[in-house]
């Protein structure tokens, strides 16, 4: 236990999660400090195209091993199965409508990429390898819990629109396109095409991963100002509760296909995260009723924030003490 | 300068439904629009700003040049779209020059 | 498709101003307005354009679709904001689509 | 509050022509103008949007407000500049707050 | 000539060749995959910064020999000189009017920066050493070709808006201002000044490189989706046949004048390349009738993609034939 | 004297002195070359963070000795006071009225961050080393200028809007946070959240500083096309004058309190330099009867390029001629 906290203390005192705390104070003490929407964009783009083409050349290095189509299968099962198990807590611990509930779950199917690279980060920092191909395992998660969010409120009676069009720019969505694009040019030109460019995606990359990081600190805060009473005990209570499932489905999942103890954090990450870019768009064409307010504040103002500070040193642990190593 | 009258539609909507906008505009037969950003903004759901905002949120602003008689047609596709989402859609008389565009 | 009597408020503003701006609304009841970017321009005090600028300074643009009977308390908050500034306010006659918005 | 006549003229262009337009309107004496962002359109020449550009390419909007006798001398500038090029021009009938700045 | 597909092959597993056909794929399967106006601006002016300062910092380091004047004025002259070849090719070959011709003409007279980028990279990854002033040179070739697509339709009768306006706004455009202005700041302040800020624009240069053509890609591939089936097989050979006409003049002017191998490649490359930055915003200025969706296609949509996967091989094997080395 | 003038010629070759003399020489042949907003904001970002950053990492190293508290008084005493010593020169000097002085003041009282940069860049060429804390004594600079300036126009019967609002504003503006924030992280992180992050901050952070200065001059230049001969000379003297005189106070004071020799150089910078971001969009909302192209000129546009090239060699040369070293 206090192994877990010391993990978690040091943790708290990288420049990456310092530099969130700094964007969330600034934006809840009100100060201007932004950083211009386009720049934020580009340094997405940044991360995306560095975690990508690393897991490709760590593929390539490694060779791909039997456990990669059982792992991006482990993925789908999450990413379906989560919405239904947070919906129905959802029911239970809040009093959500079918559709906003339904929303919020789509979210907590899907992933984030930013604490997924926070945790790649944490694991290197503690020199533990992970499968590179985890990547496309994230990519694999981002889309199928938005099916699933939509059957549950179809079901219900409701209507949601969902056409070829929608389905079409979920799976063909910016984040996912890059990641398995770059994941594919680092499996194909391997090491060699990683020395080319590692100056750009390997060194500098904590830095720019810190910029980003104010900057979701700033956007969370700024949601949380915005929201401030709005939402009852009950909904943060499940922002902090569904993770901790959502990552033991996680271990058991990675550790019944055999990834590593790396692999196996990464799963429980991924499993823990909650989206707030691909999924919320989504949901703006498909459930246009449901409240944005809700599920943006709960994935970021919540979620994110837990995983980034607690969430990723407690899931090593957890997944440390069980596997060993 | 000969001069025509117009009607100039402006309709705010959130950016994820751009291309469907777009869509049903050149169904209905509504070729001529320009699209222009918007930073924030206020209404029933609260205040929010670009800044403020991750992936494609946001709004935009739709404005088409349209012939008065044309207007009926242009705001039924619209309204097709922005009926159950976010947004605002107004009409102002407006005069063209070169009508042989509309 | 039915629509409703309103005006359209355009106000030109200094970007420092901005949240000055919308407080001043927001407390005289006007809770709609959009914000929209501007790239430069020209008045008494000379051309400027947003390429040229460092910080916080260059201009935005308010929109506010307001009923008919609500101009004046508009026109009189906003007044009181850009009295002393660069700024430009001008007001069209316009038609508004789901006018319980308003 | 008092409330003046004026026209608001708005001439959406393509972006490699912006300093020439500006140049016309003040030849012309039009020294008051907004140049706003376009983020992409449609017309007669097809579909674009700015994240398909590369360069100076894009269009750009100017908003002119000016007296209503003062009209004809701006169109005429301005048409002169746009006549060969991509292009639309509007006007719209408005008020201004304090005309003395027109 | 089993030699070029390899020299090919192995330049098309390169991450910045990659990245561009990942572009292209995304733009092609409508993702919404986009880079902001302003990273894209933004990267464009870190590498016109980068190339011009290196190439002076090169020139500084060797010090200028007498070839410099011959090659700008090489330079100057297949500028002037290419669009008229282009012309009478257009002419011949498709059944475009004389204004879109020289529209047209005058893109394959200028250069892409882009592609000589590319091609720096492909000289520096086979050890081949260039002229540094070779960047004077392109930024020689931007403009005259503008010059020579007016006077060819002032001269068919049409009217051509040439003004000392339009003069001064070419002349001084942005990015020759920038290549030539970076190129004397690394003339000047030499291997010292470059030592300084080379981890800024040496080392991490390639993978912001593959992040634009990521972009190039995108656009690409956005302009063939709506230009499909507009265009006529006889354009589209053009844009494959111009390229190696116009290669062919720079290999014996370059070689007239004495440059290196390294040096001869990039004339070539110059004078195959054509512009998609400087000259699309000229012409709509001068010649408003010309269809841009022509000359943007050709250029960016057929040309750049050719040079950068085959042509450039393909030029450097045929230097290397005809000069040995 | 000679000795001056040499420290001023080298500095002079530098390729961040260039790239502002590029920018500007762009501006005024009036080239449509422009760094975009978002580019520029983006990068103003990165340099106070990594200025911020490596302060406090510096901190962390050294400990902090007894002159912190004393120079962070220092810096509030100057930014109080410069103000009034302005506002009394400009009086004499220049016809001004009692708004437009007050406004110039207020800049002149505060500091411009680029110009500190600029010196611990030429500190650090020099092997000079400086006091960590001198960003904070930076931040601590900003916002006092404008209590002064506004206090000298209330004096004097005009009205300055003053309340609550603005002054969080002034305090909590986006450059004071990012500076003190990224402070305090360099400080809690230490040597080992600079390992982390220094390829990000440190290797590049040149590079950037002068892409960051070629924006600033076309900023500069684009100011002085417009205002071009409406700035009388005594204006103009003005603003070379007082910084000379403010570098002296900053001398003494950073003499009396027993910083380093290169913390009295930084002392004496920030005394010298003028602000051009905070304080003018200060101005515009407490003091809009101020015409800004009077303050902005005079600041980024004669002052800032004067301390750049000359000022910052001077007051190097005058402290190691009056303290040694
Ligand atoms: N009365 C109005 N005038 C101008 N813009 C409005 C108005 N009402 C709403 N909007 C815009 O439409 C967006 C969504 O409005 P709502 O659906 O009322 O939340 C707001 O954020 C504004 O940008
Ligand atoms: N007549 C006008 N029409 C449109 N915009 C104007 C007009 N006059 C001023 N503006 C805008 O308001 C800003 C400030 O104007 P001014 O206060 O006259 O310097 C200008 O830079 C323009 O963006
Ligand atoms: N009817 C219209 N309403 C609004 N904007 C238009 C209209 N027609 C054209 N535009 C704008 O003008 C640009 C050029 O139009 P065009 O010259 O018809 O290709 C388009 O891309 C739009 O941005
Ligand atoms: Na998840
Ligand atoms: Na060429
Ligand atoms: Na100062």
């Amino acid at each position: 236990m206090t192994e877990i906290f010391d993990l978690a203390a040091s943790n708290l005192v990288s420049p990456i999660i310092l530099s969130f705390a700094l964007g969330l104070a600034a934006a809840l003490a009100r100060s201007d400090l932004t950083i211009p929407e386009a720049v934020a964009k580009g340094m997405s783009i940044y991360l995306l195209f560095a975690i990508g083409f690393k897991g490709g050349a760590a593929v390539a290095a490694n060779g791909i091993d039997s456990t990669l189509l059982l792992a991006i299968g482990a993925g789908l099962v999450l990413s379906f199965g989560l919405p239904l198990i947070a919906f129905a807590l959802l029911k239970i611990m809040t009093g959500m409508d079918r559709v906003d509930a339904a929303a919020v779950a789509a979210h907590y199917g899907s992933i984030s990429i930013v604490t997924f690279v926070a945790a790649t980060s944490v694991l290197e920092g503690r020199l533990i390898d992970a499968e590179g191909y985890m990547v496309a395992v994230a990519a694999a998660m981002e889309a199928p819990a938005i099916l699933s969010a939509l059957w549950l409120v179809a079901r219900g009676g409701n209507s949601a629109k969902m056409d070829a069009g929608l389905m079409r720019e979920i799976l063909l969505n910016g984040s996912i396109v890059l990641l398995v694009g770059s994941f594919v040019i680092g499996a194909v030109t391997g090491e060699k095409g990683l020395a080319e460019i590692a100056p750009f995606i390997v060194t500098p990359f904590k830095g720019v991963l810190c910029l980003f990081l104010l900057d979701m600190g700033l956007i969370a805060g700024r949601g949380l100002r915005n929201v401030r009473g709005s939402l009852g005990m009950g909904a943060i209570s499940f922002a902090i509760l569904m993770p901790l499932i959502s990552s033991a489905f996680g271990l058991v999942l990675g550790m019944m296909i055999g990834l590593s103890l790396g692999g196996v954090v990464l799963l429980m990450v991924l499993s823990a995260s909650a989206s707030y870019i691909a999924v919320p768009a989504a949901m703006r064409v498909a459930l246009p009723q449901a409240n944005p307010s809700i599920y943006l504040t709960l994935s970021l103002g919540v979620t994110f924030p837990f995983n980034l500070t607690l969430g990723i040193p407690l899931y090593l642990a957890v997944a440390q003490s069980v596997i060993g190593g | 300068m000969e001069m025509h009258d117009a009607k100039r539609v402006s309709i705010v909507i959130e950016a994820p439904l751009e291309r469907r906008l777009a869509d049903a505009l050149t169904e209905a037969g509504v070729t001529g629009y320009t699209i222009m950003p918007v930073l924030g903004g206020s209404g029933r759901s609260g205040q929010w700003s670009r800044e403020g905002q991750l992936g494609r949120s946001g709004m935009v602003n739709f404005i088409c040049l349209i012939r008065p008689e044309r207007l009926d047609g242009l705001l039924e596709a619209a309204f097709a779209v922005v009926e159950q989402h976010i947004g605002v859609v107004s009409v102002t008389d407006a005069k063209v020059l070169r009508a042989e565009r509309f």
